[in-house]
C-alpha cells in the first residue's frame, strides 16, 4: 500500500484493552508518514506485546486503522490425574509455561506443559507416564484448559553393582550414597528412586571417599544405567578403576604467606609420611585462608597443589597462598530490625568501619546479636564494595523473636497451686536493648509486686547494670504449712563488668528488711521455725553484698546448641547485718554435640545456704529447695529433703542448707522445625536433693527421675516448660507430680 | 479410564478351545536359587546328550537330556548373570563382577577366569581359539580359549540410558556380529577384532533420555546369508550377513527376538505382539495379540509350530499358519526371561526360579 | 587498675614503612594505591586532591597511638607527602583472639 | 478414554451468548456493591468483590476501575504486597488510563505507610531509628511520580513526602555518626559524616553533620582538614555550629487523600458513587 500521513488512528476488535494501550506500543502516532517500513515496525510492535493473537493494518482515507485481535485469556486451567507430583512443583512448572489464570493463551503453551510435566514426571523415575492436554473455548474470548496424567508405575532401583574395586567392598562404598537400592523392609523408601543429579552427587561422594583415602589415582571408568523392559526396574552399574595410595613426601608453603610457617604448618593436619587425604589438604587450606581473613585478608586464594610422583607413588603437597588485598571494612549495615534500634546492634559490633575487615570480629559480631534474647537468628555477608578491590560492606540480616511476653491473668506453678499474676517482661524495650520487667502476684499463699531494669549496655563498653524491687508478703508457708508468715521488701543495685569476651564479673548490693511471724500457741507452727525465732528473733535488716563470676560460650541465650555457661555467685550480708548468711552456687550449663543433628545438654548447680559470724541457723525462706521441674523433675516442687517436726502434726518439706542436682538431656532435633529456635524436644534424666548439712549428703539418698521434656518459646507467654518424669525408685513419702507444666516465667 | 496406575496391564489367559499341541514333561531338575529376583541372561546350553545350566549364585550344573541324570554340579564364589556360552570342550560364562569363567564342559573344573572391567551380561561364544564376551559399557573383548587373555577389544560408548540386557553375539564363519547399545550393528573378525562393516539400525530420536533408546537387545538371526536385526528404538532391519548391507527394513520395536520358517519370519514384539511377516517383503501377516504384556520371550519353532514363554512361567503354541493359541503349559511357576531352547523333538526351559524343564510336545489325536 | 574489658578501637589504614618508603613524589593515583591500599579519609571539602593514610589505635587502657600520611595531587600526581618518614608504625593490627573454636 | 488431539474445540454456535447488555447491568450492580463496602471502610468486602468482577466480567469497562480501587482497597487493608502487586500490573496492563498518576501516588503512599507502620505502633519513639530501606523505597515511588507528572496533582503531596523521607533517612545516618563518635572511632564517623555531606544535601542534619566532622577530623589531628570543615560551617551557617536538638524541617503529617476519584469516562451512562441513573428496562 502506498505511504500516506496519518491523520487519525483508530482501533478495530478491541476488548478488554484499551486504545490507548496500543497507542502507548505503537512506534507512528499522527502526522507520521506510514509506509512499509514503519508498517512493519508497527506490526512488530504490537506483536512484542504479547497482548495480541493478530494485527493488521488497514486505512479509511487517511486515518490508519489497527486491526487486533486480542489473544483469550486463560479462565481456568486444572490438572487431574496426577497424584504422586503435585502441590507448588507443579504450579511453578504451569507458571512457567504460562498457564496462569488470566494469563493470555497460546498454542505453544500446550506442548511446554505436556514436555514440563513428562520432564518431571522422568526426573521422579515415573518412566511410564502419559501426559495430554485439552483446550475447551468459554464465553469472551476466554479458554479453559484440562491437563490428563497417566502416571503408571515408578522405576525403583533394583541394584546399584560397583565394578573393579579391591580396597573397600560394596556395601562399605555404597554407604556413602543417597540412592540405594530398594529393600522390601524400608517400606515409605524414597532413596530407591533413581534421580540422575543424585548419582552425579553419589558418583561424588565415592570419588572424595577414595581421595580422602589416599588413591589419587581413583577414577570412574564408566556409568551405565539401565531400565528394564517392562520400565519397572532400574540397574546401575559403575565401573572404576582405584588405583594405589600416594603417601605425602613433603609439605611446602609458597606465595605471599602474611603469617609464619610454622603456624601455617600447625593448621594443616598432613605432614611428611602421612597418607595423603584430600579432604586434609583442603580443610588445612580452609583453616589458612581463614586465619589470614582475620588480618584482613578477606579474599585470600589458598589452594593445596599436590605433586604426584608416580614411580614411588609419593605426593609432594604445597600450598599455594595468595592473600590478595589487605581488606577494609566500609560500611555495617542491618537488615530485619524492625523494633530494634540501630544503635542497640551496633553496640554488639566487633568489627568497625573504616578499619581492617577481620573475619574473627565479624563472626564474634554475629554470636553477640543472635545471643540477644529479642533476636531468633542472625546471619552475616561480606559484599565487595564495586570499584575498589579493597573495601567491603558487612550486611547483618536479623530476625526478630517477639520481645516481650506479657502474662495476665491464671498462672499455674506446681508449689504455690493457682496463682492470678500480671507479669509484663519486655527484653528490648523501645529497641534499646533494655530488659524491663514488672509482675504482680496473689495467691492463697503470698501476695507480692516486683520490678526490675537491667541496661546491658550502661556504659559504652558493656557495663551493665540492673536495678530490681521487690516486696512479698507470704502468709502461713513458704512450703506448705510450716507455719509463718513472712514480710520481705528488697532493693538491689547489680553491675556486670565484662573481663573478657566470654567472662563477666558481677558486684552489687541489696537492702533487705524481712519481719517473721510465728503462732506457736495454735501450734501451727514447726519446731524448727520455732527454734529460729526463738535464736535469732523475727524481725532483720540486713545489707547483702552479691559478687560473682560468669564465663559464657553459648552460641545463643535460649535454645544454645554450643558451648558452656559457667556461674559462680556469692552472696553474703554484710556483718552488722542483723543476720549473718551466705549463699554459695556453682550453677553449670554445657551444651555436646552428639552426631550430626542430635546433642546433649546437662544443666547442673550446687548450692551452700548457711550462716557465719553469731548465726548459726540460717532464715526459712533462706533454706534451699529441690524438686520440680528448674531441678529434679517429676517431684512435687520443692518437696525433696528433709522435713519439718513434729512429724505428725507437720512433715512438710523444709528445704535444706546444701542442694545439689543435674538435668542431663538428649536434644531430639524435631522434624517441623530443624533449627529448634522456638521449640525444643528432650529426653532428660534429672539427679540430685537437698540436705541439712552438707556432710548430710549420700549418694544413695539422691533422687532422680528420666522422662520427656518439651519447650516452647510462645509468642506472647514467654518460655513454655512441659515435661512428664517417671521418678526412680521413689523413697517412701516423696511426693511425686509426674506431669508438670510451668509457663510465663521469665528466665 | 481415569488415570489408572499400571498404564499396560498384562493380558488375561483366556482357555485354548481346540488345542492341537499337548506337552508332557520328561524330567525337571533345580540349579540353585535361578536368577535371585534379579535380571539376568541365564539359558540352558544344550551340546550332543549334555545339558548345562547356571543360577545367579554361582552353582553350574550339568545334566544328561536323556533322563535329565546329573552329570556334575559345581559351586563357585561368581555372581553369574550370562550365558553358559557354548566353546569347545568349554562352558563360558559371564559374571557380575565383570568376569569371564571358562569351565571344563565334562569336569565342570574351571579352566581360567578373565577380568574384563564390566558386567558381563551376554553369553559369550567361541571360534577355534577366540573367545569373544561383550560388557554393558559398550565394549566386545577377544580372549584366548586357552588362557583368557585379552587378544583385542572393540569399544563404542554406551548411551547413558539403555535398556537392562543385551543381545549374544553370533557366529558367521570367522567373524562374530553383535548387536550394540548404540543401535548399530558391527561385524567384526574373530581373531583381530578389526571391524568388517557398521551397520546403523537405529537412530536415536526424542527428546527425553528415556525417548532415544534404540538398544539392538533383540538376538540376531542369520538365515542363509541375511542377518535379521531389530532395534528397541522401533525398527526391524534385514541386511546382508556378509556386506551389512540393507536388503528391507520396517517399523516394528522389539527386545526379545525372531525365529523363521520358510518364507515366514516370526517376531514378539515390545508389547508382548506376536507378529509373522513375510520373509522376503517385511509385510505383516498376522498379528498375535491375546498375550499382550505379559513379558513375551523369543518366538521359537518347534515341530511345526511356535512356541513363547511368559512372565508367569507358561508356554504358549500358536499355530503358523494364523497365530491362534493352539496349545499351553506351565512348566514353573516363575517368568522365563529367555526363550526355550530346542533340539529334535525335545523342549528345553529355563525359568528364573532355577526350574529346569525338559518338555515333548505332541499333536493332540483326533 | 582498670580489669574491665575494653574492646580496643582501631581504625583506618595499616601503613607499613616498607611501603611508604617506596612512595615518591609524580606518581600516579593507581600507583600510590597499589602500594598502599585505598586511603580511608579522602575529604570532598577542598579543592585540592589529598589523601589521608590515618591510622589510630585506641588501647583497652585509653592510651592512643596514631600516625598520618597525607600524599597531596596536583594535575594528577604526588606534589607532596607529608609525615613519611618518623618513627615506623607499629604493626598495630587489632590484636585478635584466636580463630573462635569450631 | 481416548481424548482427541488438542485441536480448539469449534465454537458452538447455539450456546446462548448473555446478552451484552445484561452482562454490563450485572457488572455495574457488582461494582456498585464493591464501592459502597469500600465507602463504608469494610475493605475485605471490597476486595471480594472486586476480585469478582475482575473474574466474570473481565472485560467491562469496570474491570478497568476495579482493578484501579482493589490497590486502594488493599492499602487500607494494610496488605501492602498485594497492593503493590495490582498496582504495577495496572501500569503495566494501562500505562495510558487517566488515573495513572494517581496510581503511582498510591504506591509511592504503600511504602509510605510501611516505613513507619510500626512508628505508629510506639508513638513516643522516634520511628526513623529502624530499617530505613523502606524509607528509600518510599522515596523512589514518589520519585517516579514526579519524575513522569511533574505537574500532577499529588506531585506537591509527593514532593513534601520525600523531602521528610529524605530527612528521616538523613537522621538514620547521623545518628550512626554520633554512635561511632561516642566510641571514639574517629574514622568511622568522619567517613559517615562525609557520606551525609554528599548524599544529603539540603536535610535538616547537616549543621549537626558539619559539627561533627570538625571534631572528628581534630581527634585525628588532622587540624587542616578540620579548619576547612569548619570555615564551610562558617560559610554556610554563621555561627559555629551546635549539634541542632530538635530536627526542623517539615514535620507536619501531610493529609491523607481520602477516596480514589470516581469514574468519569465510562460507557453511555455515567456512574457517579451517589446516584446511579436507572438502567432501561432490563
Amino acid at each position: 500500500y502506498e505511504s500516506f500521513v496519518i491523520e487519525d488512528i483508530q482501533a478495530v476488535g478491541l476488548q478488554r484493552l484499551e486504545i490507548g494501550t496500543i497507542l502507548t506500543y505503537l512506534p507512528v502516532t499522527n502526522g507520521d508518514e506510514l509506509n512499509d517500513r514503519t508498517g512493519q515496525q508497527a506490526i512488530r510492535s504490537l506483536y512484542q506485546t504479547g497482548l495480541f493473537e493478530n494485527v493488521a493494518l488497514g486505512r479509511d482515507g487517511d486515518t490508519l486503522l489497527i486491526y487486533v485481535e486480542e489473544r483469550p485469556a486463560i479462565a481456568s486451567f486444572e490438572i487431574e490425574g496426577n497424584k504422586k507430583i503435585k502441590g507448588e512443583e507443579v504450579d511453578e512448572a504451569m507458571e512457567s509455561a504460562g498457564l496462569k489464570q488470566g494469563e493470555l493463551f497460546r498454542r505453544v503453551i500446550l506442548d511446554q506443559v505436556q514436555q514440563e510435566l513428562t520432564r518431571q514426571y522422568y526426573a521422579n523415575g515415573y518412566y511410564d507416564v502419559k501426559v495430554e492436554t485439552e483446550v475447551e473455548e468459554v464465553s469472551d474470548n476466554r479458554v479453559s484448559i484440562l491437563v490428563k496424567v497417566t502416571e503408571g508405575r515408578v522405576a525403583k532401583i533394583e541394584q546399584i553393582n560397583i565394578v573393579g574395586n579391591e580396597a573397600f567392598s560394596d556395601a562399605e562404598l555404597l554407604d556413602t550414597f543417597k540412592l540405594e537400592a530398594s529393600n522390601v523392609f524400608k517400606f515409605f523408601q524414597r532413596s530407591d528412586r533413581y534421580s540422575k543429579q543424585q548419582l552425579l552427587g553419589d558418583l561424588e561422594a565415592l570419588s572424595s571417599y577414595y581421595l580422602d583415602r589416599g588413591y589419587l589415582k581413583f577414577n570412574v571408568d564408566s556409568v551405565q544405567v539401565a531400565l528394564t523392559p517392562d520400565k519397572k526396574d532400574i540397574y546401575v552399574s559403575i565401573n572404576v578403576s582405584e588405583g594405589q595410595t600416594y603417601t605425602v613426601s613433603s609439605l611446602e608453603f609458597a606465595g605471599d604467606l602474611i603469617l609464619n610457617e610454622d603456624y601455617l604448618r600447625r593448621l594443616v593436619l598432613l605432614d611428611a609420611g602421612d597418607t595423603f587425604s584430600r579432604k586434609e589438604a583442603t580443610e588445612g587450606a580452609e583453616r589458612i585462608s581463614d586465619a589470614l581473613s582475620n588480618f584482613g585478608y578477606a579474599f585470600a586464594d589458598v589452594r593445596p597443589l599436590p605433586e604426584l610422583n608416580e614411580d614411588d607413588r609419593t605426593v609432594k603437597l604445597s600450598m599455594y597462598v595468595d592473600p590478595g588485598s589487605r581488606v577494609y571494612v566500609r560500611r555495617i549495615n542491618f537488615s530485619g530490625n524492625l523494633k530494634t534500634q540501630d544503635e542497640t546492634l551496633r553496640r554488639e559490633m566487633r568489627q568497625f568501619e573504616g578499619a581492617v575487615f577481620s573475619r574473627a570480629a565479624v563472626e564474634r559480631s554475629r554470636i553477640r546479636l543472635a545471643r540477644l534474647a529479642f533476636v531468633e537468628d542472625a546471619t552475616v555477608e561480606t559484599q565487595p564494595v564495586p570499584g575498589t578491590d579493597d573495601l567491603v560492606d558487612v550486611i547483618f540480616e536479623i530476625t526478630e523473636r517477639p520481645p516481650g511476653s506479657v502474662q495476665l491473668g491464671v498462672g499455674f506453678s506446681g508449689s504455690q497451686g493457682f496463682l492470678l499474676t500480671g507479669s509484663v517482661t519486655h527484653s528490648n524495650f523501645l529497641g534499646t536493648g533494655n530488659r524491663v520487667s514488672a509482675s504482680v502476684e496473689s495467691n492463697e499463699f503470698s501476695r507480692s509486686i516486683a520490678g526490675s531494669w537491667t541496661n546491658p549496655y550502661a556504659t559504652p563498653e558493656g557495663i551493665s547494670r540492673t536495678v530490681d524491687l521487690r516486696y512479698r508478703e507470704s502468709e502461713q508457708v513458704v512450703r506448705f504449712s510450716s507455719g509463718f508468715d513472712t514480710n520481705t521488701a528488697t532493693a538491689s543495685l547489680t553491675y556486670g563488668f565484662p573481663l573478657s569476651e566470654y567472662t563477666s564479673i558481677r558486684l552489687g548490693g541489696g537492702l533487705e528488711a524481712v519481719t517473721i511471724e510465728t503462732f506457736a500457741n495454735q501450734n501451727i507452727t514447726s519446731n524448727e521455725v520455732l527454734e529460729f525465732v526463738v535464736a535469732e528473733g523475727t524481725k532483720f535488716y540486713n545489707l547483702e553484698l552479691r559478687t560473682g563470676i560468669i564465663r559464657d560460650t553459648r552460641n545463643r541465650t535460649i535454645f544454645a546448641t554450643r558451648g558452656a555457661l559457667h556461674r559462680l555467685t556469692l552472696d553474703l550480708t554484710v556483718p552488722g547485718s542483723d543476720l549473718q548468711v551466705f549463699k554459695a552456687f556453682y550453677n553449670f550449663q554445657q551444651y555436646v554435640p552428639i552426631y550430626k543433628g542430635l546433642f546433649g545438654e546437662i544443666n547442673a548447680s550446687v548450692g551452700v545456704a548457711d550462716g557465719y559470724g553469731d548465726t548459726d541457723l540460717i532464715p526459712p525462706y533462706e533454706r534451699l529447695f529441690a524438686g520440680g521441674s528448674r531441678s529434679v523433675r517429676g517431684y512435687r516442687d520443692g518437696t525433696l529433703g528433709p522435713r519439718d517436726t513434729p512429724r505428725n502434726l507437720f512433715n512438710n518439706p523444709f528445704g535444706g542448707k546444701f542442694r545439689i542436682y543435674a538435668q542431663n538431656e538428649l536434644i531430639i532435633p524435631t522434624p517441623l522445625e530443624t533449627d529448634n529456635k522456638s521449640t525444643r524436644l528432650s529426653v532428660f534424666y534429672d539427679i540430685g536433693n537437698v540436705f541439712n548439712e552438707v556432710d548430710d549428703f549420700e549418694t544413695g539418698e539422691l533422687r532422680s527421675s528420666y522422662g520427656i521434656a518439651y519447650t516452647w518459646f510462645t509468642p506472647f507467654l514467654g518460655v513454655l516448660d512441659l515435661s512428664y518424669a517417671i521418678p526412680v525408685g521413689p523413697e517412701q513419702g516423696d511426693e511425686l507430680d509426674r506431669f508438670q507444666l510451668n509457663f510465663g516465667t521469665g528466665f | 479410564c481415569s488415570g489408572n496406575k499400571v498404564v499396560n496391564k498384562p493380558a488375561e489367559l483366556t482357555a485354548v478351545e481346540r488345542a492341537e499341541l499337548q506337552f508332557e514333561r520328561v524330567w525337571s531338575k533345580r540349579v540353585g536359587a535361578g536368577t535371585a529376583g534379579k535380571f539376568a541372561a541365564l539359558a540352558p546350553l544344550i551340546v550332543d546328550t549334555r545339558v548345562f545350566a547356571a543360577d545367579a549364585k554361582g552353582r553350574v550344573r550339568a545334566f544328561d537330556t536323556g533322563a535329565g541324570a546329573t552329570l556334575w554340579t559345581q559351586d563357585t564364589e561368581y555372581r553369574f548373570v550370562a550365558g553358559p556360552g557354548m566353546g569347545a570342550d568349554q562352558i563360558l560364562l559371564g559374571t557380575l563382577d565383570g568376569e569371564v569363567v571358562a569351565l571344563d564342559a565334562v569336569t565342570g573344573e574351571q579352566r581360567w577366569r578373565a577380568m574384563v572391567d564390566a558386567e558381563v551380561l551376554a553369553a559369550p561364544v567361541q571360534d577355534r581359539n577366540r573367545v569373544i564376551a561383550r560388557t554393558v559399557d559398550g565394549r566386545v573383548v577377544g580372549l584366548d580359549a586357552d588362557t583368557g587373555d585379552a587378544e583385542w577389544e572393540f569399544t563404542r560408548t554406551a548411551p547413558a540410558l539403555t535398556l537392562r540386557g543385551l543381545s549374544n553375539p553370533v557366529l558367521r564363519g570367522s567373524s562374530v556380529i553383535v548387536g550394540l547399545d548404540t543401535g548399530h550393528v558391527v561385524s567384526l573378525d574373530t581373531r583381530t577384532g578389526e571391524v568388517e562393516w557398521e551397520q546403523l539400525i537405529r537412530e536415536p530420536t526424542g527428546r527425553s533420555e528415556l525417548e532415544r533408546i534404540v538398544d539392538v537387545d533383540a538376538q540376531l538371526l542369520i538365515d542363509d546369508g541375511r542377518l535379521f536385526t531389530a532395534s528397541y528404538g522401533g525398527e526391524l532391519v534385514v541386511l546382508s550377513a556378509i556386506t551389512g548391507r540393507e536388503i528391507w527394513r520396517r517399523n516394528l520395536r522389539s527386545y526379545t527376538g525372531m525365529a523363521i520358517q520358510g518364507d515366514q519370519l516370526y517376531v514378539t514384539d515390545a508389547e508382548g505382539k506376536v507378529w509373522a511377516l513375510d520373509v522376503v517383503t517385511g509385510a505383516a501377516i498376522w498379528d498375535q495379540s491375546e498375550l499382550a504384556f505379559r513379558g513375551l520371550t523369543q518366538p521359537v519353532w518347534y515341530r511345526g509350530n511356535l512356541i513363547v514363554g511368559d512372565y508367569e512361567g507358561y508356554l504358549h503354541a500358536l499355530s503358523p499358519a494364523d497365530g491362534r493359541i493352539i496349545g499351553r503349559t506351565r512348566p514353573a511357576r516363575d517368568a522365563m526371561l529367555t526363550a526355550p531352547r530346542v533340539q529334535g523333538e525335545r523342549l528345553y526351559v529355563l525359568a528364573s526360579d532355577g526350574t529346569l524343564a525338559a518338555l515333548e510336545g505332541a499333536p493332540v489325536s483326533r | 587498675c582498670n580489669l574491665v574489658y575494653k574492646l580496643p578501637v582501631n581504625q583506618g589504614n595499616v601503613i607499613e614503612q616498607e611501603q611508604v618508603d617506596q612512595v615518591e613524589v609524580g606518581m600516579t593515583p593507581e600507583q600510590v594505591e597499589f602500594l598502599m591500599g585505598s586511603a580511608l579519609v579522602k575529604s570532598e571539602l577542598r579543592e585540592t586532591v589529598r589523601w589521608d593514610y590515618v591510622s589510630y589505635y585506641l588501647s583497652p587502657r585509653d592510651k592512643e597511638l596514631r600516625r598520618n600520611i597525607t600524599i597531596v595531587f596536583e594535575n594528577g600526581v604526588v606534589s607532596e607527602i607529608i609525615g613519611a618518614s618518623n618513627e615506623t608504625d607499629r604493626e598495630q593490627s587489632q590484636p585478635v583472639d584466636p580463630p573462635p573454636t569450631r | 478414554c481416548a481424548s482427541d488431539d488438542d485441536a480448539l474445540a469449534p465454537a458452538n454456535p447455539f450456546r446462548d451468548e448473555l446478552p451484552k447488555r445484561l452482562l454490563r447491568l450485572q457488572a455495574d450492580q457488582v461494582y456498585r456493591m464493591a464501592r459502597r463496602s469500600l465507602d463504608a471502610a469494610d475493605y475485605d468486602g471490597a476486595i471480594g468483590q472486586y476480585r469478582a468482577i475482575l473474574l466474570r466480567f473481565p472485560f467491562s469497562q469496570y474491570a478497568t476501575q476495579a482493578q484501579l480501587e482493589l490497590i486502594y482497597a488493599n492499602y487500607k487493608a494494610y496488605a501492602p504486597d498485594s497492593a503493590l502487586a495490582d498496582a504495577d500490573r495496572f501500569l503495566r496492563e494501562h500505562p495510558r488510563h487517566p488515573q495513572i498518576e494517581y496510581v503511582y501516588y498510591l504506591r509511592g503512599l504503600i511504602h509510605y505507610s510501611r516505613a513507619n507502620a510500626d512508628g505508629d505502633l510506639l508513638p513516643w519513639s522516634d520511628s526513623h531509628s529502624y530499617d530505613p530501606t523502606y524509607a528509600r523505597r518510599a522515596f523512589d515511588a514518589f520519585g517516579q511520580l514526579i519524575q513522569r507528572y511533574p505537574d500532577s496533582r499529588y506531585a506537591p503531596d509527593a514532593r513534601q513526602r520525600m523531602v521528610l523521607l529524605r530527612d528521616r533517612v538523613a537522621q538514620h545516618e547521623l545518628e550512626i555518626a554520633r554512635y561511632y563518635m561516642k566510641r571514639k572511632a574517629y574514622v568511622a564517623a568522619s567517613r559517615r559524616a562525609e557520606d551525609i555531606l554528599e548524599r544529603f544535601q539540603g536535610t535538616s542534619v547537616i549543621p549537626e553533620t558539619l559539627g561533627m566532622l570538625e571534631s572528628a577530623y581534630r581527634s585525628l589531628e588532622l587540624t587542616e582538614l578540620a579548619e576547612a570543615t569548619a570555615s564551610l560551617a562558617q560559610a554556610n551557617y554563621g555561627a559555629p555550629v551546635t549539634p541542632a536538638t530538635e530536627t526542623s524541617g517539615p514535620h507536619a503529617k501531610p493529609e491523607q487523600l481520602s477516596l480514589p476519584p470516581v469514574i468519569d469516562r465510562t460507557g453511555p451512562e455515567t456512574v457517579t458513587s451517589d446516584d446511579a441513573s436507572e438502567d432501561s428496562a432490563p
